[in-house]
């Protein structure tokens, strides 16, 4: 039970924890900020596998700019209080119930399969690192890589026209 | 590789021709250029003269993919020339419709010829962000709003479910890639639930996509909030595109394991074409009606995936050109319509003879009388099912459906020819969106009668990448 | 005479019914007339010459074919006619009467307009030349031509006045009532296919004796059936009497002289095959028996004179199959031929009365039409002692012979016969005295218009006479006169082994039956002719006598059993159509509709709502996979 | 680290999300529901990277590089969506004032 | 080229006859093109039977296996002669009606003949299922056009039941195909298949295609679009429906299914025949009950149409030449029929018999035509109809494919019965009698309707006297079927 495992169990449940709540909190503001919690813990979980540069990417780019950007948009429309009207109970059981049905049904799916000897290496291999990480992604997935910039595009286009006013 | 590159340059010609000029005209003129070079383009790609760039195996060109992409160009260009005008009347950013518009043929390009599964994904989404908007184009328009957040919050929680998959398949894939061709090792059969389930996602993802039942609840909305303009381009080009690459998705990737999801198909199939075709009966509004009958045509065309053998690939290209011709000769008159509800065609055919005439053709074609195109794409999807021997049941299902379909296309017919009214276009069209209509019922006579036409491409074509 | 031209005698009245027909509203109706007569004339003078061939000793039969009809397979069913004695003696009644009855029609129609009288002629014509076919035809399919054919003409002229209702109704009935005979008559043929693989006479005939006994039973019977149909017998006798709403010659021809005996000439043209079945021969004795003696019932109560006279002739033709079951096929003949003697003239005169009397046909409005019409009188009283059975008229021979054969069968035949044939006699002189005798009973100006009818009508009437009291010493009966049996031995090649089906009779018994029933008709007749000459029967019929006139209740019943319950099945179906079947059908387009209702709530419209459908499909999927074996 | 501890982690997290898009109403909470899902993936995939790495690394130093870009692209797809949708979302409020998803019901049947 | 030509010229005057504007014209076109595709037919029929004229084949779908094959046997020819007789005597009969946009109408018609000829001659599958869609296309425009009140949903209603039965027969067609050994729609190599078919394969492949010819034909009990659809149908059309389109499921029985599935066919015969007989009596009773005279036509026509497909299955050659020979008489005998109806409507603007009566005054030529027609419809001897149903009968008779062959002879028999019944009923009640208000007015039929229910009679009389010329035409063809058929596994 070395560090690593203690990390693990307490980023894992720190996760869990957060994502619950990200669900069930009234105000959306917390929920904002239990993702950000999420997201904490799951870099937590890139650097344990170190993917150290995920980590930072995804500290960067979700707890930092996308979460804000969530948090301008309530503040934009006022939102922070309980404003949400309640959705009525038996939708709300109906849907917990179904999300928990799915869980139950991919981890009986997945149960079947025994994966006892795959192993998530850990604090070995440096594949993580944005040397190499780099240098693969503009050798093999340049292409990729290109077409992205496509989708931006297309994002900020697409953004323009709904933002712009008539 | 030419139409990858051309359609995303061309997207960004068309961002920009909107600031040097304000006439809509020119504008227009300069898409429907764009859209033959692409068409040419892509020409040249089928027949093997392309830039040569190193894709490191990311992409794979094949002549399959490649004339999907000519038909959803040249089905492009088609609903451009019959309803160009139109798109001016959804709002005033006409440069950047045209350009997601192109955007949106860059994703159906590397749909079309995908080899990785991360291709797939970023193929899918430029296809789906540019559609979100141009759904919600319509900005003063609180349905098209409705139904633009509609469509953008499922069809992400979509992209969730295709990512797990790939995330589930990328676990069980022995080599650690996401080349669909060496998905599945049979050595891995340890990881094979993880497969399985891999494998479902990405199917349940992608029939989202096409709108099969029962993931199909945001096509009726979508497609009747957008403006009508864009709901004929998601209803035709980019569902038989993507179409084509689910066929090629589960022909490269998942072929050798059939009898492992074909069951799957099989259920999901009998769903779509049995709430399509039903549901599709009692709409009131033509529109509605057409969205409807889209998800029952997804159901035949899901046969393809069924069978999955060449005949049913050729189907696929077959039943792709049959369906978005008729559809978009439909939607371009159902846009000049008045009244979109099946009373407003109530005697269009002693208004306007002509359109009545094309849109009976279409609607038969939809329906797959012989003589249309739509019977030789019905002829193929069922054949090729029955050649696989499998899933007969199916395959009388799916008759039965089609009868069900004479229901509906043939009250639009009932109402232009046999009802009393005055139903008519705002507009008297012009002459040449009547002589466009005429010869695109022409193609879907020529389809009906020679489909060797179309198909002899897949066997002529020496194809070399 | 080339027998080879024996198709002159079917296609000369075809002519006459072409032309009649085509050209009906330019012909005048003299002209008309001419054509209609002469066309039957001709064809008689054809017949004559031909038995003129026929009648040398040692002819065979002689088979004239024309052309191929029908050949399927090996079956092959050429059209070609057959001329033998049988045939030929048929063609002379059928010409020769027809003749005579196509004068009389000439005056008798005088008052229908030129094109309706035209198209009567045209009938009447059509009718002879379906009736020379069916007694020509070499095979069963050409005989169920003209079996047919004059079955339509019958309807066609019994329905002549078209503009009555009632009129139509009863030719209905007779042709319908003759269908279903014919169906019976259609099975035998395929029957006969079947066991022969032809229905040439000759072919069928040659090898009738190794058929097997059942099939030939079947054959027979189901021939018989069609018999029945067409000659009046029960059960299929009760459109008889309705026929006679057609013109009066009609009746005469038709319904007495010919068509009626169709039945008979066919039974006793395949003699071949009754002679192997001994049940069918019973059958037939027994049901010719019994339609005779209820036929004879239901005549002595009758009002109508020609009601009477159609119910005796269904007695008539009844006598006739007991004769053909009995196995007395030249008696049966024999009676055909002088029953077409006196039954048409008796039918003629009674025409002549009605003629006179303005239409009228009830005899309680006639009485002491002697003095008016003495030549009608005349000839009637001939053919009422004629069919009478009095000696030497006619019907006391042929009646006789069929007795004797009864009786050297089984003398209940004949004591029931006999018994028929006195009330024959009875309602006859019934008739004649009420008709002829007495006071006239008519309205003043009916009494005023009274007259003798032309000598177009009057003619045949002395003619038919003449036959009706000469015609019986063709067939003298060997215990009078040793082969003085002319008609006999004239038919001999084509009905021999008759003899062999009924055993001789010493000739003392013979006469002395003969006797026996010649004083017997003599007294009833004279007996019945005083009891209704003075005091004629006016009286409603009451108790027995009311069963009687109202003819057993046999068309109600056949009403209560089979119009009616046929009628509500008809209903019945016709509501399952509509609602069942028909239900169904529409009932899926509701379905649909329905379902489709119900399905676009699905589409609730809350994206909440979709995602979980969606959610719940994969976990379905996910299901099948954990549980659906592949 | 056995996988499917990853797996089953993973798989939670993503069913979480699921079920917060089921029983929320408020259109960016649902979204954000769905960046949990997209998250949850990443994880995933950064796990299965390395047990591919794990497995391989012998024959290929480089093994299970994939599935990281996988991820990478991932956010930068993510990033995309979350404009556009934001922007629809702002879209939609500007007409109605309310991101209330139960209120989107003009479409329907 | 007989067959090319048959098909092509009601197909291109067809389209032409679109521009004519003119409804006169439209007219005198259709009818000139109807006599242009009898001669032709005429002249096909002096060709020698081995005449190379008769076929024709040509390259269509490589790749599907499917080539435009066309052919004239004795089964084709019978037919497409009928289609051929038929059109220019619904024309001339029709002359008088008035259309709205008549040339319409008459393109219409004539497409539809090249649809029914295209069927009765292609000599491939996929071919045949090619016209036998594109007759029923036009049929659909006419009657829902042109058609009586409650024409849309009579018409909609005819056309998904046969529509449905067609894409069974498709499936069961495509079935079939991909189990010829060289993959083709010819005749040939379906005529091959009989022993490839296993036996649990041939019962559901048979009803396949069996429905989709049973509801054409209409076989009871999925005949009740029939009467609804003569009944709103434009009578031209009408004509068409009943005098040739009911032939089409006949023929695809004939030709395209019991020579194929010639297990199948034994072992459900007993079914299909019991429907059959079912079927006319209960018709036939239906018939009595009817007070519309299109409706009791139409009823007595499912009972013919039931006698012809229970003689089919009783594999006899006297049975299938009658139904031959049948198939053309009552195509004949049933258009005289409808053209004294046309008439009746026209002049009295119903059809309910219980209005009429008393007509054979005012109209006698009428009436004999009618009677004579009417009598030929009931087989009176001496008419066409009597030598098929002779046929007919006796070969159920004498069938030995089942136990049940008197059975089936006697219970049909009782339709001859009922047949004279509510003919004779029909007859009586609006000829005879006396005239009524409505009647009174009557005049006698025209020179036009005189001209083809004239040509009818001697139709009937000529083919009733003497059929050989039929019998020779048919004999070769029957005798092949029946070979086939006798194929057992």
């Amino acid at each position: 039970m070395g560090i690593t495992h203690v990390l693990f169990w307490f980023l894992s449940i720190l996760a869990i924890f957060g994502a619950i709540l990200v669900v069930i909190s009234k105000n959306p503001v917390h929920s904002v900020l239990w993702l950000i919690v999420v997201f904490v813990a799951i870099s937590g979980h890139y650097i344990l596998l170190d993917a150290q540069f995920l980590a930072i990417v995804n500290l960067i780019v979700y707890a930092g700019a996308i979460m804000v950007l969530f948090l301008f948009v309530f503040m934009l429309m006022n939102l922070n209080a309980e404003t949400e009207p309640q959705k009525n109970r038996w939708l709300k059981i109906a849907g917990v119930v179904t999300g928990g049905s799915l869980l139950l049904v991919l981890v009986a799916a997945l149960k079947r399969a025994d994966l006892k000897t795959q192993i998530a290496q850990m604090n070995k291999g440096d594949i993580g690192l944005i040397h190499n990480l780099g240098l693969s992604l503009f050798q093999d997935y340049v292409v990729p890589f290109e077409i992205s910039s496509v989708l931006f595009l297309s994002a900020m286009v697409g953004v323009v026209v709904i933002g712009k006013r008539e | 590789m030419n139409a990858i590159l051309l359609s995303a340059i061309w997207g960004i010609v068309m961002m920009f021709s909107g600031i040097f000029t304000k006439s809509k005209t020119a504008i227009r003129n300069t898409a429907i250029l764009g859209l033959v070079l692409l068409l040419l383009a892509n020409c040249a790609d089928m027949t093997g003269m392309h830039v040569s760039i190193n894709v490191h195996k990311m992409l794979y060109f094949d002549t399959f993919g490649l004339l999907g992409n000519g038909i959803a160009f040249a089905s492009t260009l088609l609903l451009v020339l019959l309803s160009g005008r139109d798109m001016e009347k959804v709002g005033h950013n006409l440069a950047e419709y045209f350009a997601l518009i192109f955007f949106v043929l860059c994703g159906v390009a590397i749909v079309t010829t995908f080899n990785t599964l991360l291709m797939l994904f970023l193929g899918i989404e430029i296809i789906s962000i540019p559609l979100y908007i141009l759904t919600g184009s319509d900005k003063r328009n609180l349905k098209s709003n409705e139904a633009a957040l509609k469509y953008f919050l499922m069809g992400s929680f979509s992209t969730g479910l295709m990512l797990l998959g790939i995330a589930f398949l990328y676990g069980a894939s022995a080599t650690g890639t996401f080349f669909i061709d060496d998905l599945w090792s049979a050595g891995a059969v340890k990881t094979n639930p993880v497969f399985i389930s891999g494998l479902l996602l990405l199917l349940v993802s992608m029939a989202f996509k096409v709108s099969a039942a029962p993931f199909h609840f945001w096509t009726p909305d979508v497609y009747d909030g957008a403006p009508t303009v864009f709901t004929s381009f998601m209803a035709t080009i980019v569902k038989v595109s993507i179409f084509i690459g689910f066929v090629r998705l589960f022909d490269e990737g998942f072929g050798e394991n059939q009898d492992k999801w074909q069951i799957f198909v099989a259920i999901i199939t009998a769903a779509t074409l049995f709430i399509g075709n039903v549901t599709a009966v009692f709409q009131q509004s033509v529109k509605r009606m057409l969205a409807y009958s889209s998800i029952a045509q997804a159901g035949f065309m899901l046969l393809a995936l069924l069978a999955l053998n060449s005949v049913s690939k050729q189907g696929m290209l077959l039943y792709a050109a049959a369906y978005s011709v008729a559809t978009i000769g439909i939607f371009a008159v159902l846009i000049r319509m008045k009244d979109y509800t099946f009373e407003g065609f109530n005697g269009l055919a002693r208004q306007q003879p002509v359109l009545a005439a094309t849109v009976t053709i279409f609607l038969l074609s939809l329906a797959g009388i012989p003589l249309t195109g739509g019977f030789f794409a019905k002829y193929y999807m069922l054949a090729a099912v029955v050649s696989s021997g499998h899933y007969l049941w199916l395959v009388i299902f799916a008759v039965l459906c089609a009868a069900v379909s004479v229901y509906y296309y043939f009250r639009v017919i009932q109402a232009m020819y046999f009802k009393e009214g005055d139903g008519t276009t705002e507009a008297e069209p012009s002459a040449g969106f009547k002589g466009l209509l005429v010869v695109l019922a022409a193609v879907v006579l020529v389809l009906g009668i020679w489909p060797q036409t179309l198909l002899g491409f897949l066997s002529k074509l020496p194809y070399t990448w | 005479m080339n027998i080879q031209l024996v198709w002159l005698v079917p296609v000369l009245p075809l002519i006459g019914f072409l032309i009649n027909g085509l050209f009906r509203n330019s012909l005048s109706k003299s002209l008309t007339g001419i054509i209609g007569s002469g066309t039957i004339l001709l064809s008689f003078v054809v017949s004559l010459l031909i038995f003129g061939q026929v009648r040398q000793p040692g002819f065979e039969p002689v088979v004239v074919t024309f052309f191929d009809f029908i050949s399927v397979g090996k079956l092959s069913i050429p059209f070609a006619f057959q001329v033998d004695q049988l045939s030929v003696l048929f063609l002379l009644i059928i010409t020769g009467v027809g003749f005579l009855i196509h004068l009389y029609s000439t005056s008798y129609m005088h008052e229908e307009e030129a094109p309706h009288f035209a198209r009567y002629f045209s009938y009447l014509n059509l009718f002879v030349f379906s009736m020379l076919l069916l007694v020509l035809g070499a095979n069963f399919i050409i005989l169920f031509i003209g079996w047919e054919g004059v079955g339509l003409c019958s309807y066609l002229l019994i329905g002549y006045w078209f503009k009555n209702l009632e009129y139509g109704n009863a030719a209905k009935k007779a042709f319908i009532m003759n269908r279903i005979g014919d169906l019976g008559f259609l099975i035998a043929v395929f029957l006969m296919i079947n066991q022969f693989g032809s229905v040439t006479f000759s072919e069928v005939f040659s090898h009738a004796h190794s058929a097997k006994v059942g099939t030939l039973t079947a054959i027979t019977l189901l021939l018989f059936v069609g018999a029945t149909g067409k000659s009046a017998q029960i059960p299929l006798y009760t459109w008889l009497p309705d026929a006679m709403a057609g013109p009066t010659p009609v009746s005469a021809l038709i319904h007495a002289a010919t068509m009626v005996t169709a039945g008979i000439y066919m039974i006793a043209r395949s003699h071949v095959l009754y002679d192997l079945t001994p049940v069918t021969q019973g059958v037939v004795a027994v049901i010719g028996l019994l339609t005779a003696l209820l036929a004879a019932t239901i005549a002595l109560k009758q009002d109508d004179i020609k009601k009477v006279l159609a119910y005796s002739t269904v007695s008539q033709l009844g006598y006739m199959f007991l004769g053909l079951g009995v196995g007395a096929y030249t008696g049966a003949v024999f009676h055909v031929m002088t029953h077409a003697f006196f039954k048409a003239l008796l039918f003629l005169g009674a025409g002549s009365v009605i003629h006179a009397m303005g239409g009228e046909q009830d005899m309680k409005k006639m009485g002491g039409l002697k003095k008016f019409m003495p030549v009608t009188s005349l000839t009637m009283l001939i053919g009422c002692i004629a069919i009478a059975g009095i000696p030497p008229f006619s019907g006391f021979f042929s009646k006789d012979e069929i007795l004797a054969a009864a009786y050297a069968k089984n003398p209940v035949y004949y004591a029931v016969g006999l018994f028929t044939a006195l009330l024959t006699a009875f309602y006859m002189f019934r008739l004649f005295a009420m008709t002829f005798s007495g006071q006239f009973r008519g309205t003043h100006d009916q009494e005023h218009h009274l007259h003798e009818s032309p000598s177009a009508i009057t003619i045949p009437l002395v003619v038919l006479a003449i036959l009706a009291v000469f015609a019986g010493f063709l067939g003298i009966p060997e215990a009078l006169a040793p082969n003085a049996h002319i008609l006999g031995k004239f038919l001999s090649p084509v009905l021999a082994g008759e003899t062999a089906a009924a055993p001789e009779l010493s000739h003392g018994t013979e006469i002395g039956l003969m006797v026996l029933a010649a004083v017997l008709a003599l007294a009833v007749s004279v007996g019945a002719w005083f009891r209704f000459k003075s005091k004629p029967d006016l009286a409603e019929p009451t108790g027995f006598g009311k069963v009687l006139a109202n003819k057993w209740y046999v068309d109600e019943l056949y009403n209560a059993i089979i119009v009616k319950p046929l009628d509500l099945l008809a209903q019945f179906l016709v509501f399952f159509e509509k609602n069942i079947i028909d239900g169904i059908v529409n009932g899926v387009g509701r379905l649909v509709q329905y379902g489709s209702r119900q399905l676009r709530l699905l589409q609730s419209g809350q994206v909440g709502g979709y995602v979980l459908l969606m959610v719940v499909g994969i976990i379905v999927l996910f299901l099948v996979e954990l549980f659906v074996k592949k | 680290m056995p996988i499917n501890y990853y797996i089953f982690l993973s798989v939670a997290l993503f069913c979480i999300g699921v079920a917060g898009v089921l029983t929320r109403r408020n259109a960016i909470i649902i979204f954000m529901c769905v960046e949990l899902m997209l998250n949850a993936v990443n994880l995933l995939l950064v796990a299965f990277s390395k047990m591919h790495f794990h497995a391989l690394a012998a024959t290929n130093p480089n093994a299970g590089i994939d599935g990281q870009l996988f991820v990478f692209f991932i956010m930068v797809v993510a990033a995309a969506e979350v404009s556009v949708g934001l922007a629809i979302i702002v879209m939609m409020y500007r007409n109605t004032h309310s991101i209330d998803v139960n209120f989107l019901n003009r479409l329907k049947h | 080229m007989v067959p090319v030509l048959l098909i092509l010229v009601p197909l291109v005057t067809g389209l032409v006859g679109f521009l004519i504007k003119n409804e006169r014209n439209a007219k005198v076109w259709a009818l000139l093109s109807s006599l242009a595709t009898l001669i032709v037919s005429l002249w096909g029929l002096t060709l020698a039977k081995t005449s190379p004229m008769l076929h024709a084949n040509v390259e269509w779908l490589p790749d599907l296996g499917s080539r435009f094959a066309v052919g004239l046997d004795g089964l084709s020819t019978i037919l497409s002669l009928l289609t051929a007789v038929s059109f220019p005597l619904i024309f001339i009969a029709t002359w008088r009606e008035q259309y709205k946009k008549a040339w319409n109408f008459y393109a219409l018609m004539l497409l539809s003949q090249a649809g029914l000829i295209g069927v009765f001659v292609a000599t491939d599958a996929l071919l045949f299922y090619f016209f036998w869609e594109l007759a029923l296309i036009p049929v659909y425009f006419l009657s829902s056009q042109w058609g009586g009140e409650r024409r849309i949903a009579a018409t909609f209603k005819f056309f998904v039941y046969t529509f449905v039965g067609s894409l069974l027969m498709l499936v069961g067609i495509i079935w079939l195909y991909w189990h010829t050994p060289d993959h083709s729609f010819s005749m040939q190599s379906f005529y091959a298949l009989h022993s490839k078919i296993a036996a649990k394969d041939q019962t559901w492949i048979f009803w396949l295609l069996f429905i989709a010819f049973a509801i054409k034909m209409p076989i009871w009990p999925l005949h009740t679009w029939q009467p609804d659809a003569y009944e709103q149908s434009p009578t031209a059309t009408t004509m068409v429906l009943s005098a040739i389109m009911v032939k089409m499921g006949l023929f695809g029985v004939m030709r395209w299914l019991v020579p194929v599935i010639s297990v199948g066919s034994w072992q459900w015969g007993d079914t299909v025949s019991f429907c059959c007989m079912i079927g006319m009596i209960y018709a036939s009773l239906v018939a009595l009950k009817q007070d519309d005279l299109k409706r009791l036509i139409a009823y007595s026509s499912i009972a013919h149409v039931g006698l012809m497909c229970l003689a089919i299955f009783a594999t006899t050659s006297s049975g299938m030449q009658g139904v031959m020979i049948q198939m053309f008489s009552h195509g004949i005998n049933i258009l005289g029929m409808w053209i004294v109806v046309a008439l009746i409507e026209r002049q009295f603007g119903t059809r309910k018999i219980s209005e009429l009566g008393g007509l054979a005054q005012k109209a006698p030529g009428l009436a004999i035509l009618l009677v004579i027609v009417a009598l030929a419809n009931i087989a009176l001897p001496l008419t066409n109809a009597f030598v098929g149903e002779l046929l007919l009968y006796s070969g159920i008779f004498s069938s030995t494919a089942t136990q049940y062959n008197v059975v089936y002879t006697v219970v049909a028999g009782l339709s001859i019965i009922l047949g004279a019944v509510y003919t004779l009923n029909m007859i009586q009640r609006v000829f005879y009698g006396n005239t009524n208000a409505l009647t009174a007015k009557g005049v006698d039929i025209k020179m036009n309707e005189k001209l083809a229910l004239v040509a009818i009679v001697a139709l009937i009389l000529v083919f009733g006297v003497y059929p050989k010329p039929m019998l020779d035409l048919t004999k070769e063809t029957a005798e092949m079927i029946l070979t086939k058929m006798n194929y057992k596994l």
